[in-house]
């Protein structure tokens, strides 16, 4: 089991109903994790359109999960 | 998050409006012939819908950190002297400022191609996500398809 | 040549340092999601030469003309709102705005093309010449080769 | 013979030693009056490197002369 804290933003934020949750789980890596999030929530976006990042800095799907980080699913940007 | 545009970082997000004279003023330098800017506006209609008002949210640490990569990136690539971008969250107007940027270099063609390569990033990569409220009283996340299929961790390197 | 920056042509000479922020704001339409501004200023060195300042000459009636041709070309291939350009004239001292060009748009792409477009017109094609004063007290007008082989009448199609 | 008035800029006129001069001339074209000033005031740009205008509008150098106008050989230009 891991403990991580997970960032929502924009419409993953609506759909989940909250800007932030913290998760035990079995997850051995990020999209897995995504996946099971995204089962539990309801997100409309697929994983391909997504980036992640953990404490801070953007990284990849496969990572493993470290316990006690901080994960954020980064939906596609519209700044500018 | 207060706004110092007389010094500070090169990427900044900004919550309420900021002046742009004394951003400007920063990148002025003997050795600098050449400034080009680039300034975004809210405009009143996207894809023909007429647009009331918008909201900016960040996932400012992310956004903070990527901006900066992207000045940096801009400095290896081209000649520059300096180069600033200022990016505005929470709510905003019809014709409001939501993003400057600013470079100057000796000659105008690293000046244009580098604002142009900042913006451009930016918009592609800073975590920063946009909410229009449109004129029939609906709102909506804009979450663009990628122009060039989306790289996950693209960022990164 | 007093310069109102309120309205007028939308290209000018001035014969004194002038505002951009009136110029600037002419550009703001509602329908506008994007600007782009360039700025020349005075180097301290051209050529690897040390410049202590500068003197820009016009021949008037013509470089007015000129200018005014070339924003209504840029009209003419880039989806812009609106675009303005001023040159100074006579002495100026490093640091010192020489030109200012900005153009608003619906997109960033028309808005850089088009400001792109009116900076290297103007200088190629506008009757303005620089007159160059250097640290060990020589002067020069510059009068560069073409890039492109000079091309008689050229401004007059 | 033709009347015409000359304005000179910038190289043109410090060679010439003066803005403008009114001139009474057989030439029968734009080039043949520039080659007429060039030997007179010592010139260096050849024409090739030149622009003219007549009138306040750009000319072409085969273009005849018109009695009472204003021509203007213009030097490479350097704003911006």
């Amino acid at each position: 089991m891991t403990d991580v804290r997970l960032l929502y933003f924009a419409s993953l934020r609506d759909q989940a109903g909250c800007a932030e949750e913290t998760r035990q789980t079995t997850a051995p890596d990020l999209r897995t994790l995504y996946a099971e999030v995204q089962a539990l929530h309801g997100f409309a976006l697929p994983v391909e359109r997504l980036r992640v990042a953990v404490d801070g800095a953007f990284a990849h799907w496969d990572d493993p999960l470290r316990d006690g980080s901080e994960i954020a699913f980064i939906p596609p940007v519209s700044g500018g | 998050m207060t706004l110092s545009t007389a010094d500070g970082p090169a990427f900044r997000l900004a919550d309420a409006p900021f002046d742009i004279a004394p951003l400007r003023r920063r990148l002025l330098h003997d050795s600098a012939g050449a400034f080009s800017s680039f300034e975004g506006w809210v405009r009143d209609h996207n894809d023909g819908r007429p647009v009331h008002g918008l909201r900016y949210e960040s996932y400012v640490a992310l956004a903070e950190r990527e901006g900066a990569q992207v000045i940096d990136e801009a400095r290896a690539r081209f000649a520059l002297v300096d180069a600033l971008c200022v990016h505005r969250i929470g709510d905003l107007a019809i014709g409001d400022l939501a993003v400057w940027v600013g470079v100057s270099a000796a000659h105008r063609g690293a000046a244009f191609d580098a604002c142009r390569y900042i913006i451009d990033e930016v918009k592609a990569r800073v975590p920063i996500w946009k909410h229009e409220r449109y004129a029939d009283g609906d709102t909506t996340w804009l979450h663009p398809e990628a122009d060039t299929g989306p790289a996950p961790g693209r960022g990164a390197a």
